[in-house]
């Protein structure tokens, strides 16, 4: 993270990560302020969104893989964590209630990293068998991939073998606990009540700022200029010996890692998980966050998620209000016309900002400065 | 066999074919070390196929090839480089949008290993290789004599220099034998001579060269040995002095101009 | 020369994004002539012609073809009005047979018969595309493409044809066919325009030339002069 | 702090001697049910306003005038807690919502911890209320005036058994609402030894039935059930006429509707379908609710739930008045002593939360009608 | 039992003809801009949309049925053109040399945006779509039928097909596509004007599309701002399965899948009915990467 806001301001890197900091361990506060508590969960949800977008940015944004399917993963870390942290696999399975009884409830420590492993064999099962395909018969493909996850999970509540509880979804999934104190308790600080949106919000910030230092760190190595070779021409990438096919595996794996995470921490924040979650629609918005924000671009990533993530909860606050202000009355029904501004701006910030609205630094300007120093030089 | 030792490539009984097109047929040559071989003939002789099948682009009919005295068949792409193969492209094939720099950078990957959570956690040894990949691909840059573009976008490099950029980055792979498609196109006379003075310093740092070009002078001046195609079978090999001799090759080349 | 030029340029400038690519570009081009413009890479000399030819904009300057201007004309207009280009690296339709190709070069002629004529004259021209005739153009060697790209743009019965690099990627054989064919065409009254890494070919085969260096044009002249001119001959013809 | 705000932000504002009090509808204004979700909160807005017009609501000496605010939860389970703590610091007192089971569930953990009552007027999943949490002061905050699953299903069963059902096809759109209800229906019938020859289903987004029905045909079954709303209904029942099939479709509330027999035309007749509650037209105020929605929201009809919603804003009320209180705990408190004549019959709870008995009506659609043919109590 | 598959398979060719219908424009539109047109399942709703309207009121108005579909039709055809073109100059145009997935963008945009527009004409409800055509089910032999309408949705499906064939590869126009499709620049030095031929190709896969929305429509009788997305996805499929940007390709991917779904559902599970879809689509690509029909343009390195 610090390493990231030194690169964007070299000059006052330490003070101006401070200030960051700062604000980050304000940020809940300020929206509660702001906006209420509604204003907390929807900042907790947009750190989610930003871990999805990092991870897809890394199959889309870094190495040049087209995406429909994203989604999937989150659901697999979703569905892996209401499994193991609540009552329903006791109350289906014999075995299951022989050893644990009353519901097998596992700690975060083991959630995570085996929420992120299961999802990266699962990015690695998707991956392999459509190496081969280019462009958007890959994009097609994830997006077939991510529409029979969630169709198995709609599917496997059959009462013979109920894994997932079917459409009806799990309920009652434990909160995660850290050192025994279960976040959904809220914790009380000399009088200051940090409730279950905030202890999450600090969890969930973590666990952000832990996936885009990963992904910076990534993107300047070895593998990550691997990946932008893929992205800018395979057959020249493959002639300088990139094994093509496993940097593809990785992108994709690694990519399913933060998704599987980001799923885990959906599950146990909503306490409730049931497969209308995990539609194409999800994997398309994450898509636009990560194209929006500028791919490839760690910072207008994260811009990208935040703005698509906020937006429809902004408008949700204001239509109504400017119009009745505007008019003294609702004209157009104030959903159909969330919906309309929300497609109007992801059109005109395509239109104004076809790179995304923090695209990485073009050379051209660097260039610009290079070609005088050449011809002065000359 | 003592006779193989400084022999880097050779290809024997080479065949491919489009559908009904024989884009090669029976092509065999053998690439000594330290040399420079050329191999030229008419448009659409089968030169580029050639150069496609021992790089494992298009996969060959038939044919046997031994690189370094080591058999190898041209099926994964990257492995014929790890082997020690590396290339460049007729119609240029460069990173558009990383800076030269990058994509030279990106040739020593064959050469280095840094792997996910060294890259993470930023190993020392990470670290030090980043460094030594970064100051080898600018020393590159420097020895084909564009340094000073370093930070320019590749697509924005004009012809000539995108050509310099491609053979930097082909170097940066540490090959036995650099093949070179037609590096010449697209430059004047001038600045012909200096790309040939730049080939005679790669080969004299000890790197074999096989190389398609078109320009006559040029070719000639710089080939200890090579052979010519004419739909795609050989039409002559050997010296050039012998082969500008060479009646077919006149006639189906050269032209009267030489 | 007395009338009046038939494409002129004053003070031409095009930049891409911040980079000024060309500075200052002054040229005249009459009826008739077969006009080579030279210089080494990067200069310049693509980003003028597709200026002419309106593909991208230009920043200042003006430039005038038959007397009236043509800045900022789309190219599709400007070939109804005999003024093609043969882009540099040849731009042949990959998915599309070579008859196709042709066709598309006389996609604004409606003379059905005239145009069978001219795909006969092409191959008898370049008899490597009449064998070729139905193979898709992309499968084609580079120098196949380029005769290709070359008979396309003559399709057209162009007044005013700009070359960029024709000979790029040819063999000597190939090289001479080529110029033969420019002549020929410059000998049937097309007004030619060429730029060529070849410079010595380019200058034996023109009548006047233009030498172009990092965005400006810093010398130009009767071609059979500029052979002999020591600067030239240092610079761009390697003696 | 935060609780205290919630205290405050509940805490109606005064205005002279009458108070504005919020309730909250949550409902899927966008994306594809969004005319099922507009339908709920029209039916809350109509019993608020008829409320505030009669001018009679007096809780704890202070002139009561009612205001709904209506959220979009856009179908979206993520968007469920959103919506529901956004009501909550609104300061709406009680909420009507939500219409799927899925959004209604994540939401009711937040309203509980609000101490708050939720009254979903059409989530049908068991989970909803058994799985649900209590509010701080310990009072049930989930309560439903829709009929379960578990109650609905078995009556058309039972029906279809009464009507010389022998071989049963059992299909399901794959919703929590379809599959709940064919799953009822199946065990029903089997436990009345009544044979299901197949037991499908597709999803709420199918048109083309043809495949499942071809396969059906063979089975020649007398009767197909359907789990799903009437925009899958319509299409599945022309489609078994045009393949000839002459088994009759049974279906649930979600297809007992005027939408049904406008988009099914001729091939709807003879389709049987239950309704939670009496019949409109046999209750009081039946008749009048059709005749004033129409008026109220004009160019829109009665859709399937808004009866539903119109009953709950009515039994929050209720509660109101019982616990003479507008404070969330009271008014939680107070829920299970609610007992009024609906819309859609009495409306009573169960200590769950469920709605207590209350009747089934079964119609049959017979000449573009919906007619009663039996009500089961 | 022999009967039961025939009708199943009739069933595929069906859904198929649909499918098939749709992918036509979406091929069309990739095959010229290389772009995934995310918003052509909203323009075939708005095409459906537009149907219902004209045809309640010619009906209402007591024109003969024939009439009332012609009409109609060209109506519908003819907003779908204007929207489409719209959508092209406003939201794709400026977006030819962006970064590829701009427009991808862009489009997801514009379907938001067309569904919206919807809400507010239509309104939410699901509207009746009155039976144009005669869907009284005609038995062929013993337990095989089919209804007038179905048989014109296939005979339509074969003409569409074949007439962007012609157009495609035997008139001008659509070697102007096909030129426009692989270098926009060069295409201009042959005295093409691009724009043209752009907007063109937007407005035929428009018309096509108008004309699969009103089959669609009919054939489950009615339409919906949302109805859209389905088929949209599904002609995706379908076009890719065919080998996107080929026009066979789209009736064969369309017909391929409609089979595939219908023979899924009639002898394994309907519920996995979607599954199979993808599958199949998984199995062929794995296959053959570029489609059933996609040719493999070299790559000539
Ligand atoms: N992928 C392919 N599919 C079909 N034909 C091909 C393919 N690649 C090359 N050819 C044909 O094979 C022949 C040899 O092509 P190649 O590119 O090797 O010629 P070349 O010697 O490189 O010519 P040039 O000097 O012009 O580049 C040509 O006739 C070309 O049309
Ligand atoms: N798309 C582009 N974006 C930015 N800079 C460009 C672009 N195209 C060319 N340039 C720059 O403009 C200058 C002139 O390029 P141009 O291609 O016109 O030179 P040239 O004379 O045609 O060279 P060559 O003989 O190699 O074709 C070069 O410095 C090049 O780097
Ligand atoms: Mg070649
Ligand atoms: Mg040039």
């Amino acid at each position: 993270m610090n390493k990231l806001l030194q690169k964007m301001n070299p000059k006052e890197s330490m003070i101006g990560f401070l200030i960051a900091l700062a604000l980050l361990m304000a940020m809940p506060f300020i929206a509660k302020t702001v906006g209420g508590t509604t204003w907390v969960r929807i900042v907790d949800m947009a750190l989610l969104y930003i871990m999805l977008a990092m991870g897809l940015n890394i199959v889309v944004g870094f190495a040049g893989l087209l995406d429909l399917g994203y989604i999937a993963f989150y659901a697999v870390g979703a569905y892996m964590v209401a499994l193991l942290s609540s009552s329903h696999l006791s109350d289906n399975f014999a075995w299951a209630h022989e050893h644990f009884p009353n519901g097998l409830h596992v700690p975060l420590w083991v959630i995570i990293p085996l929420g992120a492993g299961l999802a990266a064999l699962a990015g690695i099962m998707l991956g392999t068998p459509i190496l081969k395909l280019r462009g958007d018969y890959l994009a097609l493909v994830t997006l077939g991939f991510g529409e029979i996850i969630r169709i198995f999970m709609n599917n496997l509540g059959k009462n013979e073998f109920n894994l997932t509880n079917g459409p009806r979804g799990i309920n009652r999934i434990d909160p995660v606990t850290i050192f025994g104190y279960p976040l959904d308790r809220t914790l009380d600080i000399g009088g200051l009540q940090l409730t279950k949106e905030f202890l999450y919000y600090y969890l969930f910030l973590v666990l952000a700022a832990a996936t885009v230092f990963v992904c910076y760190r990534l993107q300047k190595s070895r593998l990550g200029r691997a990946w932008m070779a893929l992205r800018e021409d395979d057959i020249a990438a493959k002639a300088m010996g990139i094994n093509v096919r496993n940097i593809k595996l990785l992108a994709f794996s690694l990519g399913a890692t933060f998704g599987g995470i980001a799923g885990g921490m959906f599950a146990s924040f909503q306490g409730f998980i049931s497969p209308e979650s995990f539609t194409y629609l999800e994997s398309i918005v994450i898509l636009a966050m990560v194209v929006l924000g500028g791919m490839g671009h760690i910072p207008g990533v994260i811009l990208g998620a935040v703005i698509m993530y906020f937006l429809p909860e902004f408008l949700r606050f204001t239509v109504e209000p400017i119009q009745k202000a505007a008019f003294g009355k609702v004209l157009i029904d104030t959903a159909i016309l969330r919906q309309m501004l929300l497609g109007l701006a992801m059109i005109l910030i395509m239109l104004y900002r076809p790179k995304g609205l923090w695209p990485t630094p073009t050379r051209e300007d660097k260039k610009d400065i290079q070609a005088d120093k050449s011809t002065k030089a000359a | 066999m003592k006779a193989n030792e400084h022999i880097v490539l050779s290809v024997k009984g080479v065949n491919k074919s489009f559908g009904g097109l024989k884009a090669l047929s029976e092509v065999g040559l053998e690439v000594k070390k330290n040399t420079v071989y050329g191999l030229i003939g008419p448009n659409g002789a089968g030169k580029t196929t050639f150069f496609n099948v021992i790089t494992g682009l298009y996969e060959p009919d038939s044919g046997e090839f031994i690189l370094n005295g080591v058999h190898y068949q041209p099926t994964a792409v990257h492995e014929v480089a790890k082997a020690g193969i590396a290339r460049t492209f007729q119609n240029i094939r460069l990173f558009g949008h990383m800076t030269a720099l990058e994509n030279v950078m990106v040739g020593r990957h064959v050469r280095t290993k840094g792997g996910v959570l060294g890259s993470i956690f930023g190993t020392k040894a990470v670290r030090e290789e980043e460094k030594q990949i970064r100051e080898r691909a600018q020393a590159l840059l420097d020895y084909v004599g564009i340094g000073e573009y370093h930070d320019y976008a590749a697509r924005n490099l004009a012809y000539g220099l995108q050509r310099r950029l491609e053979i930097a980055r082909a170097l940066a792979t540490d090959p036995k034998l650099l093949a070179l498609d037609e590096p010449a196109a697209g430059m004047n006379s001038t600045e012909k001579l200096d790309l040939t003075k730049l080939l005679r310093k790669i080969s004299a740092d000890g790197v074999t060269i096989l190389i398609i070009e078109h320009d006559v002078k040029l070719i000639m001046e710089l080939c200890d040995e090579m052979t010519v195609l004419d739909h795609g079978e050989i039409l002559a090999q050997g010296k050039p002095e012998d082969v500008r001799k060479n009646k077919d090759v006149i006639e189906a080349y050269l032209g009267g101009g030489h | 020369m007395a009338q009046q030029p038939m494409l002129s340029i004053k003070g031409l400038q095009v930049a891409y994004g911040g980079i000024q690519a060309v500075k200052n570009v002054d040229m005249d081009v009459y009826e008739g002539e077969l006009v080579t413009l030279i210089g080494s890479n990067g200069a310049g000399k693509t980003t003028t012609l597709k200026a002419i030819t309106g593909m991208i904009p230009a920043k200042a300057g003006e430039i005038y073809y038959r007397g009236k201007s043509i800045k900022g004309t789309p190219s599709w207009d400007l070939l109804a009005q005999g003024l093609v280009m043969v882009p540099e690296g040849r731009g042949v339709f990959a998915r599309m047979t070579i008859v196709e190709n042709l066709q598309m070069g006389a996609y604004i002629r409606e003379d059905k018969a005239g145009i069978e004529a001219d795909i006969e004259k092409m191959f008898a021209i370049f008899p490597r595309l009449k064998e070729r005739a139905s193979q898709l153009a992309g499968t084609m060697s580079g120098g196949e493409q380029q005769m290709l790209a070359m008979a396309r743009a003559l399709m057209s019965q162009p007044k005013l044809l700009i070359m960029d690099e024709p000979t790029m990627g040819l063999s000597p054989v190939m090289t001479e066919v080529i110029f033969n064919v420019i002549k020929q065409v410059s000998s049937e009254g097309t007004t030619i325009i060429l730029v060529e890494q070849n410079a010595k070919l380019a200058l034996k085969a023109a009548d006047r030339g233009y030498v172009m260096g990092s965005g400006n044009i810093i010398m130009n002249g009767k071609a059979a002069d500029m052979l002999d001119d020591p600067q030239v001959q240092s610079a761009y013809l390697g003696e | 702090k935060p609780e205290e705000k919630k205290a405050d932000a509940a805490q109606p504002a005064a205005s002279g001697d009458t108070i504005v009090v919020k309730i909250g509808s949550g409902a899927p204004k966008s994306g594809e049910i969004a005319h099922l979700g507009k339908d709920n909160e029209n039916g809350a807005q109509l019993a608020v306003n008829e409320i505030n017009a009669k001018g009679d609501l007096v809780i704890g000496g202070k002139k009561v005038k009612l205001e709904l605010v209506g959220e979009d939860d856009a179908g979206d389970p993520k968007q469920g807690p959103v919506v529901a703590q956004k009501l909550v610091d609104a300061g709406a007192v009680a909420v009507v919502g939500h219409l799927n089971s899925g959004v209604s569930i994540p939401a009711s953990a937040v309203y509980a911890a609000a101490g708050m009552v939720q009254v979903s007027p059409s989530s049908t999943n068991p989970d909803y209320t058994l799985k649900s949490t209590k509010t701080p002061k310990g009072s049930v905050s989930a309560y439903r005036v829709v009929a379960t699953d578990a109650k609905q299903g078995p009556s058309v069963a039972k029906y279809l058994m009464e009507h010389g059902a022998k071989k049963v096809v059992v299909l399901d759109d794959a919703t929590q609402y379809g599959k709940g209800l064919a799953d009822q229906v199946d065990k029903t019938l089997k436990e009345g030894k009544v044979e299901v020859v197949a037991r499908e289903a597709a999803t709420d987004k199918t048109t083309d039935f043809k495949a499942i029905l071809t396969k059906i045909k063979a089975m020649n079954p007398d009767y197909i059930f359907w789990g799903g709303m009437d925009a899958t209904a319509a299409p599945l029942v022309k489609q078994m006429k045009e393949l000839g099939l002459t088994a009759k479709l049974a279906s649930a509330d979600g297809a007992c509707t005027e939408k049904m027999v406008e988009l099914a035309g001729e091939a709807s007749e003879g389709v049987v379908c239950s309704v939670a509650g009496m019949p409109l037209e046999k209750m009081a105020k039946g008749k009048d609710f059709v005749a004033n929605y129409e008026k109220a929201f004009s160019g829109q009809k009665v859709q399937i739930y808004s009866p539903f919603a119109y009953d709950a804003v009515y039994a929050i009320v209720d509660a109101m008045k019982k616990a003479n209180s507008v404070d969330r705990e009271a008014i939680a408190a107070a829920m299970p002593k609610v007992s009024i004549e609906g819309l859609i019959g009495k409306i009573e709870f169960e200590p769950t939360g469920d709605i207590k008995g209350g009747a089934i009506t079964i119609n049959e659609i017979k000449g573009k009608k919906l007619t009663v043919a039996q009500i089961i109590q | 039992m022999f009967d039961t598959l025939v009708q199943t398979l009739i069933n595929g060719i069906i859904v198929g003809s649909i499918y098939a219908m749709v992918a036509l424009g979406y091929t069309m539109v990739y095959g010229i801009l290389g772009i995934i047109n995310f918003a052509h399942g909203e323009v075939m709703m708005i095409g459906a949309m537009v149907a219902v309207t004209v045809s309640t009121l010619l009906i209402k108005a007591g024109l003969p049925i024939a009439v009332v579909l012609i009409i109609t039709m060209l109506v519908a055809m003819l907003v779908c053109m204007v929207v489409s073109f719209l959508m092209e100059k406003i939201a794709y145009r400026p977006l030819r040399n962006a970064p590829k997935l701009a427009p991808l963008i862009t489009a997801i945009g514009m379907s938001f945006l067309l569904q919206a527009i919807a809400m507010l004409v239509w309104g939410l409800e699901h509207r009746p779509m009155p039976e144009l055509l005669p869907s009284q089910r005609i038995v062929l032999f013993n337990d095989v039928g089919v209804t007038m309408r179905e048989i014109v949705i296939v005979v339509l499906s074969v003409i569409m097909m074949a007439g962007l064939l012609t157009l495609v590869n035997k008139t001008k126009l659509g070697r102007a596509m096909r030129a426009t499709s692989e270098n926009v620049g060069v295409t201009g030095l042959m005295g093409v004007n691009p724009n043209k031929v752009i907007s063109a190709t937007f407005m035929i896969g428009a018309a096509l599309a108008a004309v699969a929305g009103i089959m669609y429509a009919l054939n489950v009788g009615k339409a919906h701002f949302y109805m859209g997305f389905m088929p949209g996805m599904k002609a995706f499929i379908a076009a890719v399965l065919g080998g996107i940007g080929n026009i066979p390709g789209a009736v064969v991917g369309g017909l391929v899948l409609g089979l595939a779904e219908a023979l899924g559902a009639g002898y394994i599970s309907s519920e996995y009915q979607d599954v199979f879809a993808f599958v199949v689509l998984v199995v062929v690509l794995i296959f053959r990467p570029s489609g059933l029909m996609g040719q493999r343009t070299a790559d000539r390195a």
